[in-house]
């Protein structure tokens, strides 16, 4: 009866989780299905130190080790969350995952060392699924977030022979599998954890800056899937659970941020199969840009009748949003009709302008979603892009093979005039050259966000 | 029905209800919820604290415990900031 | 885990599947999802032929035939009579 | 091994009963969903007939007496699913899941009958609840048949102490069952089916007509929760699965069935319990009416700019939906712009509308949804209303405690002018009078649908 209590209670704890995915996709109840989310973690949590064994005994043995390793990771973690920037939080999120799945892959591996002779074929091959696929998503996450981190290129990386070394590895990885699985032993297991890893590396380092939150999502579905496989060695139901949503509900997601980016999930992901040479315009060409200064770009916006407002990672950097709020109200005032133009993917991560914007309390009613406000521009008297470039980059249309060929983007060139506010003319994300940019229509006010907005707002209250 | 049957329905119908439950959500929730997701897998810290207390050697319990403390920071750090994110879109509703 | 446990796991999962797959259906399709599922528990049946494999009083016999002949005219007319409903709709296409 | 081969064909046939739910979610996929689902009864229905026993042995006894019972089942089923009128489909649905709810109520005699004095409470339990569920879901399927059918009145039947009754009824159905799992007994059982079937005629004879589907509906999930817990009583996973998503999609489906039409689910259902006098305004007063002739009616439309056309029941009953189309054409020839106001419950099931009118082939974007079209009625010139009547009674929003009270509405009489076309005073399928076709601005054109639309088109040519 009391083993049947707890195992109501892991139960629970499954639906707890479901009840949090539900809950995170729609934006009323997403806080709390994470609340829920966080509570049935914390039920399966406890529940492990009390799981009476078969003859009633409790289990744990290690109690201080397991309690005292749980501590760090708790002084690790939490601090960690609570301190990132904004807008760090997808490179937070991709270590998150890689940790997740190195600790599958940890496991694993002490299941595999106890796993005796008489361990059953499919527990053997799910312990080797997720020492491979947890190594993976280790591997190939750390590499992610050191792309978002800008601590390396955020631009694809075609390594020499980069297509032959991916297949040796691949090749390498499905025979040493083999291996491992046919005669038990801890030394191949090594080399099979050492080829996995090396095999992430080489699989997310074609992956262009751009495409890296996809390949988060599939790394998390991936470690979804190891959490449901060591579940199964376990015997464990609630890990099945768990990790099977995780690795059903992250397959979609990856396919629905593909689409909401126009990428094709396959290209994105098999880059490292197929390698394109994916060619760029080439960066620091030296051609003539008309720059203009705060008072210039405060008389156009002040004769204009209708402004849209194009904002991407750049007010994120600046922390702008509260000065483009104040500058969007002035123009309002004037019985200008101002809207915010949102790109999908502007910033780094999908809904990161609502989110800026919101906390500047601009009116919701502004915020006006591509589809939509894109038939409106060719009515646009200002376009005025703060900080945004590769939402707004025409190459997505016009050259194909350019890394964010395909994806959909704010057709700011339809308005009479585009305002870019931006510190260089270095390009966005995706490390590419924006024509726009030269586009007689174009003025370029050069600056940080925040101080260049500040500049104009004072040009237009002495107008 | 095997027990192994019974896992394998509920593995199913696991992978079903993920399906179904995100199909339908907006854009603007992607990275909260790839992030909340990312938080429930952390769970594999259930796993790591079943085989840290049956290690009998220091190998196999340096490595689960190495297991513990990352599957901690997955599971704690990932629903902290997840909640974060969330936070941020609490100015909306006033409007 | 227990076999109850397995079943109940199975249970729960069970309505949540029900409960996404037809949380959003409009109203025209009401009627044929009724229809259609009013149907597929007409798969009762497999429990009537088990019941009645198993059958050695003609009181048992008698009830467990009586049941086959209910489910089967529930589940066959139910699956023709959604597929006709559904037929009709085919004419909207080619608008 | 071969147990296994089976049982992973029962689970693909619960995956194909989940998929064809889905399908059957999305008008694209409906049919297909529907394929699916009678392919995975199909596979379900082999299986059984091939399940190996502990010892392999192939374990049907009275093979023939169960294959004949199949083919009588099936030579009874097709052609009445076939035969039926598109108008009587809900009645037959009705029927069908009668039977299905008779059929686990006698498995689980059946059951009940060998379940040995070693039983586990939970199959007792789960026995005797299919016996009680099935047993009302058989029995007020057939009373809402019959209130379908018109083969008894539509309008909702308040017994003297009917509150009383239904109470006691309820007492007495947990008493007996409290009986009949304390001490397993024949006699007691079918004392308690009587029972069950008796509480489900007085739990359904109250529902006024309009919310019959929604009982149906209810009754429907009720079904498969039996299914669900025969599964449980035979331990067959797929019985318990089937089941389950049956009762769940029939629980969502009968709230939203309950939504599009504006009704109080738990006013519908408790009906029985509370039993408020609802009173309807009387039928049949000799009040000043304005009728028309087809000529007067072609004069009004020809000389409008906005023509909604109401469509409801009737025109089903009637088969008019090629000739009102042939009519709407010649309007729209004329420039007169033309739309069809599409109540979510007119006619006698949802979509009913939209099925008849596609049939005739009207333009899609011609059909216009409740919600849409009422804000525009204040800026039509006719609403023509053709044989609907409930869908358009203004009483559902002045007249509390009649049976369609809460209903959304059809504003026709926001419109300029208003035409009837039906055949009497007679009021609709809930059975109250409609003030409407009083009202002034009303003209009224007695007769069959079809022959009076077809009037109106040739006066319409005429003019
Ligand atoms: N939303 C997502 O889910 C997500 C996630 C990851 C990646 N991405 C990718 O990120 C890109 C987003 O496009 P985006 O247009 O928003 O950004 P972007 O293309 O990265 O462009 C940002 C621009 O802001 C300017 N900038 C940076 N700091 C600034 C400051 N303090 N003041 C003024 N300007 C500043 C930069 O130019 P200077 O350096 O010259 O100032 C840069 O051109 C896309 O490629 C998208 O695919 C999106
Ligand atoms: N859609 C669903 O899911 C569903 C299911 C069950 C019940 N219901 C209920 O059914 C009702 C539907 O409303 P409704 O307005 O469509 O229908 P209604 O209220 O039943 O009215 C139908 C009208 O059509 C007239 N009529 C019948 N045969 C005709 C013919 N041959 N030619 C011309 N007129 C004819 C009748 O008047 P005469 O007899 O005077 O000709 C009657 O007034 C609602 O109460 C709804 O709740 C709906």
């Amino acid at each position: 009866m009391s083993r049947n209590l707890y195992d109501l209670m892991g139960l629970a704890a499954a639906v707890l989780f479901i009840l949090a995915l539900k809950g995170l996709s729609s934006p009323k109840s997403a806080r709390r299905g994470n609340a829920l989310g966080a509570l049935g973690a914390f039920v399966a949590t406890i529940i492990v130190f009390f799981y009476p064994g078969e003859k009633g005994e409790l289990p744990l043995d290690n109690l201080g080790w397991i309690l005292g390793a749980i501590a760090i990771g708790v002084v690790i973690g939490v601090p960690a969350a609570r301190m990132v920037k904004m807008t760090q939080m997808p490179q937070m999120v991709a270590l998150f995952n890689g940790v997740g799945g190195g600790a599958a892959a940890l496991v694993a591996i002490v299941e595999y060392i106890k796993l005796g002779e008489s361990a059953s074929f499919a527990a053997v091959l799910a312990t080797v699924f997720t020492v491979v696929v947890g190594c993976i998503s280790f591997s190939g996450s750390i590499v992610t977030f050191l792309k978002l981190q800008e601590l390396m290129t955020t631009r694809p990386v075609i390594l020499p022979f980069g297509r032959t070394l991916i297949f040796a590895n691949l090749a390498a990885v499905i025979g040493v599998s083999g291996w491992v699985m046919s005669e038990l032993g801890t030394s191949p297991l090594l080399i099979l954890a050492g080829l996995s890893l090396l095999f992430g590396v080489l699989f997310v380092l074609p992956v262009g800056g751009a495409d890296v939150p996809i390949v988060i999502s599939l790394l998390n579905a991936f470690t979804g899937l190891t959490v449901a496989a060591s579940g199964y060695v376990l015997e464990a139901t609630l890990l099945i659970v768990a990790g099977t949503l995780v690795g059903a509900s992250g397959t979609i997601l990856t396919r629905l941020m593909a689409e909401a980016m126009g990428r094709s999930l396959f290209g994105t992901l098999f880059g490292a199969f197929t390698q394109k040479a994916q060619d760029a315009t080439g960066t620091g060409e030296e051609r003539p840009v008309k720059s203009g200064s705060p008072e210039d770009v405060a008389i156009l916006l002040n004769y204009a009748r209708r402004v849209v407002i194009v904002p991407g990672f750049g007010l994120a950097v600046a922390q702008a949003q509260h000065t483009v709020r104040e500058m969007a109200d002035l123009l309002s005032a004037k019985g200008i009709d101002v809207a915010y133009g949102i790109h999908p993917v502007a910033g780094r991560m999908p809904g990161h302008m609502n989110v800026l914007l919101a906390e500047a309390n601009v009116p919701y009613e502004q915020l006006v979603e591509m589809e939509e406000v894109n038939p409106t521009f060719a009515q646009t008297d200002v376009a005025l892009v703060v900080g945004a470039n590769d939402v707004v980059n025409p190459a997505a249309k016009t050259t194909p093979g350019c890394p964010i060929y395909g994806m959909p983007i704010l057709d700011v060139q339809q308005s009479a005039n585009i305002i870019f506010l931006k510190r260089s003319m270095r390009p966005g994300f995706a490390g590419i050259e924006n024509e726009l940019l030269y586009d007689p229509k174009t003025t370029l006010l050069f600056g940080d966000a925040k101080a260049s907005l500040t500049k104009v707002v004072s040009a237009l209250k002495s107008l | 029905m095997s027990e192994a049957m019974a896992l394998l329905a509920i593995f199913t119908l696991a992978i079903f209800v993920g399906f179904e439950v995100v199909s339908k959500v907006s854009s603007t929730l992607h990275t909260p919820l790839m992030s909340g997701a990312n938080a429930i897998h952390g769970i594999i810290l259930v796993g790591a604290i079943i085989v840290a207390s049956h290690s009998h050697t220091s190998l196999e319990l340096g490595l689960s415990i190495a297991a513990i403390i990352l599957a901690t920071i997955n599971v704690v750090g990932g629903f902290v900031v997840t909640d974060r994110m969330l936070e941020m879109f609490k100015g909306k509703k006033k409007s």
